[in-house]
């Protein structure tokens, strides 16, 4: 079975499309909302700020009314590094993230964490948030959390988990059904799903039949920081070369798209 | 430790074997404490709200325990029986027992859901699912939930006064023993079957279930 | 034999020999570290049932279909509805976090009364009976004492059911001081009564245009029916169509359009003319829409032998190229250009209305655009701009009115809207304020307030609130503490958004008619009361011919009986469409000449050779030196209902730091009044000031104070109020010479290091 | 930590990782273990008192 | 009062005197424990660290301790098994100073994590690929050994040696102590190696990432070598400031200058050895990243290429070369100078490779992040340095330090 199982490996991953990312901030709440992600009574230090999905904010630097901003929504880019070695998973030193070969998904177990913050340290995408306080709900207010997803407790890390309970829940219909396999709209993540531009699709990145399958080989595809080998699945396309430009860090004379770590 | 027992030791000729003495009373003392009273403290006892005896009802389905812990529509697993399950055979008290009248009573008639304490829920940190098991799996309730379905009456629910987990999931044997596969519902003993059947053994860090299998 | 010191520790030993060796502590270290999984001041959400319920949320002015994800009685999740007219399977932010408006700690559970001041309010429930007697009795004193226009009423909207009731529970009370909350719907309305001369609700076909070019309207800020905009933004990136956005700032419409045009602040009416201008010399009108279907095009005599000149002669003789091309900043080359590209295309379609469209604007600048569209014959077109009929679907009989009330009906409107000064306008709610401040005694003697919250939406909001505070008694119908409710002296609490039914009619610029309806999704968790439900209450509290007015014995039958054989479709389908396909040109127009009208005759006169169009912003260059301009942003909500936590975490730190709005200014002005990224700031205008941080940013040009709007809430909510200052605020209502409406676009404002 | 926990493999990496520490683990118990037996023994026999009052032998 | 404790023919000051100072010193460790106690029950919300900055003062002061505790393991290492017997009149006092950064550097992390009390996870749970559990591992170990290292010190105390048991157990840890200093340099050499993992590893930082062999990046050596060569460095200046405050010679010269030599050696040899590395990471590694070296330093309001300069010329090269000169250890104020300089030497390079690490920003788009701890985090910093000096004026009131106090301070 499980050598069956391991042909048919998933990488799920995105591709987000940055001309058509409006920057609306859609995708962050509906993360939020998904994921019981906690939130006080100021958010505007956006150092301590926990947003699974946070949209940055990219400019081209130039004078006005050349000035131009693109927006990058940056959920955890799901690294695979080498073989799954992904910055974060090879440092955690009590195995609470981890990465999974069936899926693609880099999990992170927030009753195992103890609140090193060492994969904190490792990930360059600021993709990962400590609990600094304790979440608290204004009172009532904790009747909209979502049971599919555990509250986390304060002095730990917690991340985007590309919403797997909505994987384990669609994998349950699909086991009670007698399958074992997902049809591409069944697991779909919540900020693809709420994302009114349309920017963001969701899926097997090994399944030809996917959307991302092909969006991703487009020319003007690229992944955030390529060059380190972190070997995201997370995917972005824009047209225009500065903002392909401004998702890795390029030396002066090197061209766009042209270095990337190898594999 | 033992330095201080040498030295209890060397100290003089006639209350060396004293000392002994207090070491042993000190040991057992504090064995018995440990293995006996200490497990009693831990654990609250909690009354059901009602006895319900699984073998009564069991032998009134056709569909064994399914009958009332079934899989709704989207997979998941609906667990214990909600009050509107119960209503269309309890309207009023048929049976004789006493707490066939407390059901009707305090909970059928105010339409109040019963407020079960149920011995083998898991962790909000653990995600099991029923229809991978039972289905996919094929595996029987007996093997994680014991004979319960032939049991006449509840027993006591205990909780663990420091984490607010049932017994069940840490098991009866205070040492962590268990004989049978339902004595202990941790996480070892759900690795312990998974690696045995080698379901997907994708984890990069332990070549074992990845973590998102069972958990969220 | 004795018991010494040294069998203590024997004792001692023993002892923590057996511990060790017992499970105590071994037990203990893995009990606590699970203790911290479940500490008890964390949540453990309850597991349950999950099911979805579909409805519409009324928190955005479009009304988003939504799907309620449940877990039993609790709603957990609101996701977009797929199908749903407009915004098809998503919703926007404020409509995705709808769920914190329904369970947040601000709601008001039951009817309150102010026994305090305006200033200092004492907040006491009183139970809906004693509620509605009190609002009665104040009601019918005033009736008796023969001044029932001392009435007046502020909706939200001046559609849908609710706010159909209390225009209704004026006429039949005697008070003709219904006013709802302005937005562009306004002024597109007045620029279709001018140049269509139909009453019309404005449409466009943008899923079908092929060149769009927006005079300054927030595509992706929330203007229109928001997700509807953003599918049709994305669409077009699809189909490569090319789409223009003229902006003073280079807001998210304007980065992610294919061409920006950065006109100087308040010329974009100018540009608009400017390329009609080309058009027109160039010839690349619609000739046929042009020459059959438009009156005054070319200069015309009148039967009297009056000699008029046509728009063409005037536009060619006024918007020179090179003067426009001045005074927008946008060169020749690219007007000419873009005049050529717009003409050129099949279905090209201009678009106006500032932003989000909160404030209406100016009608000539409406009709500059509109102009464009003419000019293209893509009126009532394909890939055009429409003119809708408005909803009929509320067909009650007239409201019954004695003869207190018509008496009371007669006299003109306090804000002077359909006086001789504004004849055209329905209602000028932004002239309140000041009539109120500037009168002896307040002529709203009661003021009902529904689905608005003016304190904190109308401009020059520091002297609403002074206008308010002179309202002698002011009832509130909210279902969370705002600004508005904080006035009050009663506050009939209303169901929030997922615990009513409520009609939704058809958003701004749809081309079908859709009726969607709002229904409970949870159970609603505390008394309150539909506002229907209340103004019937009164309505019957006051007898005689207003009560008769009332026919329903609660909304719901209302509701119910408004939509006849149509509310069964529309409660089990969540909503209602009828499509439209609008007449032909030549059936179109209800101007005296049944033609297209490019200038009105209301406006002549009005305009100047070289006219701008555009209001100019109040305040001197010399005191106030940098113009002051708002920005919108699809994460603040600025409507009645304000922003939810989770929108505020989304909020920019480039928009708000801790208590203070973030304005955005070129680095050119901050060296010249040495200001620096990140230092407060004071801004002041001719209205107020407020202390800001600033942001250096190229996204405006030097000069310029971009500052967004929808921040500086008060009230009890600590995760939205006391963040930011509110713009309006700071910014005064310019009243457009034609409609009255407020055509304000900036200010002039000042900023001074702190 | 020990063989049987889920986050054990036996690869080279853990057995390697392990065994030192298992290996300078043991020294430093044998270490301690040998000191104090040995320095019981020789309490008993009597060693290390430097005031001879009696005390300490048999 | 307390003379019977005092060890003979040393001189010590009154215990009124004494009692002040251990007042003092006391009230700034409560002060620390208030802090740490707060940081415990109200969570790491009372430090200034944010998710740019996880790793911040307390981890630079964990490395900063281990690095200068050094002494300890590289003294044990001479001593024991190079066999530079001179050294056992400092070895004590590295050891003691040893123990006590150690120990700080155990409650330091126990102060820093989240969850303190799932700490042991990292044992239990440990995963063998972080460097972070190699620390945790070699570093409890370590700690061990320095307990059992200086153990006997505490009974050598004049009362506690007179129990026959302490006695006896004392000399048997003398007599076996070769096998634990082998053990300890072991262990020592690894964890602090491990530590320059910590951030060698970061591949995901260009700023921290080192090349290496095998699974060690060149910090993990690095990191090693500088501990044991600038560990003696803060030994020497502790002994030198515990004379100059007891105003008496503890250790002779001698002694001083072959650890001075020895330590001069290393730290010249680890400097060549981080300019070599500098050099290939500012060439190679860094721009094979994209990033040029002047970018890790321009750009904010507070790192600039004078911290390369501070650590590896005035912290580095400078003392490296005061100290293998004869002259540079015989002239007194050289000497001085030399060690100081080479502490903060060694402290920069472990404030740069945790903080700097933080700072520097990684993805074209964002920003350098600046940050300045809470008084908490300086408060529950200072709780080692206070615990520390409490322990060292309570070890050498009470305890046989230094060998050579008494035959180089005799009392009449």
């Amino acid at each position: 079975m499980s050598a069956k199982e391991q042909k048919k490996a998933k990488r799920f991953g995105m591709v987000i499309d940055l001309d058509k990312c409006t920057g609306c901030g859609a995708c962050m709440v509906a993360c939020m909302a998904e994921n019981n992600v906690p939130f006080k009574k100021d958010e505007s230090n956006k150092l301590d700020s926990i947003t699974w999905m946070r949209v940055f904010k990219l400019t081209n630097g130039k004078e006005y009314p050349d000035a131009d901003v693109c927006y990058l929504p940056r959920p955890c880019q799901h690294c695979e590094g080498h073989d799954g070695h992904s910055p974060c998973v090879s440092v955690c030193p009590a195995t609470a993230t981890d990465y999974s070969r069936e899926t693609g998904i880099v999990s992170q177990i927030y009753t195992r964490c103890f609140g090193c913050r060492y994969c904190m340290a490792a990930c360059p995408y600021h993709a990962r948030y400590f609990n600094w306080w304790d979440p608290v709900w204004p009172k009532g207010m904790e009747k909209m959390l979502s049971p599919d997803v555990s509250v986390r407790m304060r002095g730990i890390v917690e991340k985007c988990s590309f919403c797997f309970h909505r994987y384990q829940r669609a994998m349950d219909k699909a086991h009670l059904e007698g399958r074992r396999e997902l049809a591409e709209n069944e697991y779909q993540t919540a900020c693809t799903q709420a994302c009114p531009a349309g920017a963001i699709t969701f899926g097997d990145l090994n399944n030809p039949g996917h959307a991302v399958y092909k969006l991703k080989q487009s020319p003007n595809a690229f992944r955030l920081l390529e060059r380190l080998g972190t070997n995201t699945k997370v995917y972005y396309v824009s047209e225009r070369e500065w903002v392909r430009r401004a998702g890795d860090n390029y030396l002066a004379h090197e061209k766009t798209g042209q270095v990337a770590a190898a594999h | 430790m033992s330095a201080l027992e040498e030295k209890a030791k060397e100290s003089s000729d006639n209350n060396g074997g004293f000392a002994i003495l207090f070491f042993i009373i000190g040991l057992a003392a504090s064995l018995i404490f440990g293995w006996v009273v200490f497990p009693k403290l831990l654990y609250s006892q909690k009354k059901q709200p009602f006895d319900f005896s699984h073998a009564l009802h069991n032998g009134l389905v056709d569909n064994g325990c399914q009958s009332c812990h079934f899989f709704r529509e989207d997979g998941s697993y609906a667990g214990v029986p909600k009050l509107a399950q119960c209503v269309d055979c309890h309207e009023d008290v048929q049976g004789e027992t006493e707490d066939e009248a407390v059901f009707v009573n305090e909970y059928v008639k105010p339409g109040r859901e019963v407020p079960w304490l149920v011995y083998s829920r898991q962790p909000d940190c653990v995600f099991f699912s029923h229809a991978a098991h039972v289905k996919s799996g094929g595996m029987d309730c007996k093997t994680c939930h014991g004979p319960i379905g032939e049991s006449e009456s509840l027993k006591p629910y205990e909780e663990n006064r420091i984490t607010g987990y049932s017994r069940d999931i840490w098991g009866k044997n205070i040492a962590g023993f268990k004989s049978h596969t339902w004595d202990r519902m941790k996480m070892d003993d759900c690795s312990e079957c998974h690696v045995k059947n080698g379901v997907r053994q994708n984890s990069v860090q332990t070549e074992k279930g990845a973590c998102f299998v069972c958990h969220k | 034999m004795k018991i010494d010191r040294r069998s203590f520790l024997s004792l001692g030993v023993g002892a923590g020999a057996g511990i060790a060796l017992s499970p105590l502590p071994w037990k203990l270290t893995d009990d606590l570290s699970i203790w911290t999984q479940m500490w008890p001041w964390t949540p453990v959400p309850k597991d349950g049932e999950i099911r979805y319920v579909n409805s519409v949320s009324t928190l955005c002015r479009c009304g988003c279909g939504i799907k309620v994800r449940k877990v039993d009685d609790r709603a957990v999740k609101i996701e977009g509805q797929e199908g749903y007219p407009g915004s098809d399977g998503s919703a926007c932010a404020l409509c995705m976090s709808g769920i914190q408006r329904l369970y947040s700690p601000t709601a008001i559970r039951m009817p309150l009364k102010n026994t305090g001041t305006k200033d200092a309010p004492l907040w006491q429930s009183v139970t809906w009976d004693a509620a509605i007697r009190e609002i009665s009795e104040k009601l019918g004193k005033l009736r008796k004492e023969g001044k029932p226009q001392a009435l007046a009423c502020i909706s939200g909207s001046d559609k849908g059911t609710v706010p159909a009731l209390f225009r209704r529970f004026l006429q039949a009370y005697g008070s003709p001081n219904f006013m709802s909350m302005p937005s562009y719907e306004d002024a597109y309305e007045m620029t279709l009564k001018l140049m269509h001369g139909t009453d019309s609700a404005v449409g466009f076909d943008l899923e079908n245009a092929d060149y769009v070019i927006s005079f300054g309207s927030g595509i992706l800020e929330g203007w229109g029916s928001s997700v509807r905009m953003f599918k049709a933004k994305s669409a077009w990136k699809d189909k490569k169509v090319k789409t223009v956005q003229v902006d003073t700032r280079l807001s998210n419409s304007a980065a992610k359009a294919d061409l920006w045009l950065a006109v100087k602040p308040g010329s974009e009416s100018l540009l608009a003319l400017g390329m009609a201008a080309v058009i027109i010399s160039e010839k690349l009108y619609d000739k046929k829409f042009a020459d059959q279907y438009t009156f005054a095009f070319d200069s015309w005599k009148d039967a009297e032998g009056k000699e008029h000149r046509g728009f063409k002669e005037f536009i060619l003789e006024n918007y020179s190229l090179s003067y426009v091309a001045r005074a927008t900043g946008i060169e020749e080359s690219q007007i000419v250009k873009i005049a050529k590209e717009f003409a050129g295309a099949s279905a090209p379609i201009a678009l106006c209305g500032r932003g989000q469209g909160n404030t209406p604007g100016s009608v000539h600048e409406f009709m500059a655009v509109h102009a464009l569209n003419a000019l293209a014959g893509n009126i009532n077109q394909k890939g055009g701009v429409w003119a809708m009929p408005k909803d009929d679907y509320i067909q009650w009989d007239e409201a019954a009115t004695d003869g207190i009330a018509e008496k009371g009906l007669e006299t003109p409107r306090i804000d002077g809207a359909g006086t001789e000064k504004y004849p055209l306008s329905k209602s000028l709610p932004h002239r309140l304020a000041a009539i109120i401040n500037a009168a002896e005694k307040s002529p709203v003697e009661v003021l009902l307030v529904s689905g608005a919250n003016p304190l904190y939406s109308l401009p020059d909001s520091r002297a609403v609130k002074k206008a308010f505070g002179r309202i002698p008694f002011i009832v509130s119908f909210a279902s969370h503490m705002d600004e508005t409710s904080e006035m009050a002296d009663m506050i009939l609490p209303c169901p929030s958004h997922l615990e009513r039914y409520e009609d939704v009619p058809t958003p701004a610029g749809m081309i079908r008619k859709v009726t969607g309806l709002a229904r409970p999704v949870v159970r609603p968790q505390y008394n309150r009361k539909n506002a229907g439900d209340s103004l019937i209450l009164i309505a019957k509290a006051l007898g005689g011919s207003i009560a008769g007015s009332f026919p329903w014995a609660a909304y719901e039958e209302c509701l119910e009986k408004t939509f006849g054989d149509k509310w069964k479709t529309l409660k089990e389908t969540g909503y209602i469409t009828e499509d439209f396909s609008p007449p032909y040109w030549d059936a179109a127009f209800a101007t005296p000449s049944k033609k297209f009208a490019f200038m009105s005759e209301v406006c002549a006169g009005a305009e100047k050779k070289g006219g701008t169009g555009a209001a100019k912003p109040e305040g001197e260059e010399n005191t106030f030196p940098l113009l002051l301009i708002p920005f919108d942003s699809m994460r603040l909500a600025c409507g009645p209902v304000a922003p939810t936590p989770f929108m505020m975490k989304t909020v920019s730190d480039h928009m708000l730091k801790g208590k203070y709005t973030v304005v955005e200014i070129h680095p050119e002005t901050a060296q010249k009044y040495g200001l620096k990224e990140g230092k407060n700031a004071v801004l002041s205008t001719p209205k107020g000031e407020a202390e800001v941080k600033v942001h250096l940013s190229r996204r405006t040009a030097p000069g310029i104070v971009a500052m967004p709007r929808g921040l500086g809430h008060s009230g009890p909510d600590e995760y939205i109020s006391g963040k930011g200052s509110n713009f309006n605020e700071l910014i005064a209502a310019v009243e457009d010479p034609v409609s009255g409406l407020d055509a304000a676009w900036g200010i002039r404002a000042k900023l001074v290091k702190a | 930590m020990f063989p049987g926990f889920f986050e054990w493999i036996w690869d080279g990496g853990h057995m390697l990782f392990m065994g030192a520490l298992w290996y300078a683990l043991s020294i430093i118990g044998m270490g301690l273990t040998f000191c104090l037996i040995k320095s019981a023994i020789e309490t008993q026999q009597g060693k290390g008192s430097h005031h001879g009052d009696g005390h300490g032998h048999h | 009062m307390d003379s019977a404790l005092i060890p003979e023919g040393v001189k010590r000051c009154s215990f009124g005197k004494f009692m002040v100072f251990i007042s003092i010193v006391s009230a700034v460790l409560l002060w620390g424990v208030y802090a740490m106690l707060l940081c415990w029950l109200k969570g790491l919300n009372q430090t200034n660290m944010n998710d740019y900055y996880g790793f911040a003062l307390w981890i630079w002061a964990d490395l900063a301790v281990i690095a200068l505790g050094g002494g300890a393991f590289f003294s044990g290492f001479l001593k024991y098994l190079v066999g530079k017997d001179e050294l056992k009149n400092i070895i004590n006092y590295a050891v003691l100073i040893g123990f006590i950064c150690y120990s700080s550097a155990l409650l330091i992390l126990a102060i820093d994590i989240g969850q303190p009390l799932r700490g042991w996870f990292i044992f239990w749970h440990a995963n063998v690929h972080s460097m972070l559990t190699e620390v945790a591992f070699c570093l409890s170990c370590y700690f061990g050994v320095l307990c059992i290292e200086y153990i006997p010190l505490v009974l050598e105390n004049r009362q506690l040696n007179k129990v026959p048991f302490f006695h006896n157990f004392a000399h048997n840890l003398h007599e076996i102590m070769a096998v634990f200093a082998a053990t300890g340099a072991f262990l020592s050499f690894f964890h602090q190696g491990s530590l320059g993992g910590v951030a060698g590893v970061l591949f995901g930082r260009p700023f921290a990432y080192r090349e290496g062999v095998f699974v060690w990046p060149w910090t993990f050596f690095l990191f090693t070598w500088s501990a044991a060569a600038f560990g003696p460095c803060f030994t020497l200046s502790l002994t030198k400031l515990l004379e100059k405050i007891s105003g008496k010679k503890l250790v002779k010269d001698n002694v001083i200058e072959l650890l001075a030599k020895i330590s001069g050696w290393m730290i010249f040899t680890y400097t060549i050895a981080k300019i070599a590395d500098t050099y290939y990471w500012a060439v190679v590694t860094a721009p094979g990243k994209g990033q040029t070296l002047m970018e890790f330093y321009t750009g904010n309001a507070f790192y600039g290429i004078w911290i390369l300069v501070l650590e590896v010329i005035i912290g580095g090269l400078i003392p490296g070369l005061i100290l293998i000169t004869n002259k540079g250890r015989k002239n007194k104020y050289l000497l001085t100078t030399a060690i100081i300089l080479a502490c903060i030497g060694v402290s920069v390079n472990r404030w740069v490779m945790v903080l700097q690490v933080m700072a520097v920003p990684v993805m074209p788009f964002d920003t350098w992040a600046l940050y300045y701890p809470s008084w908490q985090e300086v408060a529950t910093t200072i709780l080692p340095v206070a615990y520390g000096v409490l322990l060292i004026g309570i070890s050498y009131r009470y305890m046989p330090i230094f060998p050579q106090e008494r035959e180089l301070n005799p009392i009449d």
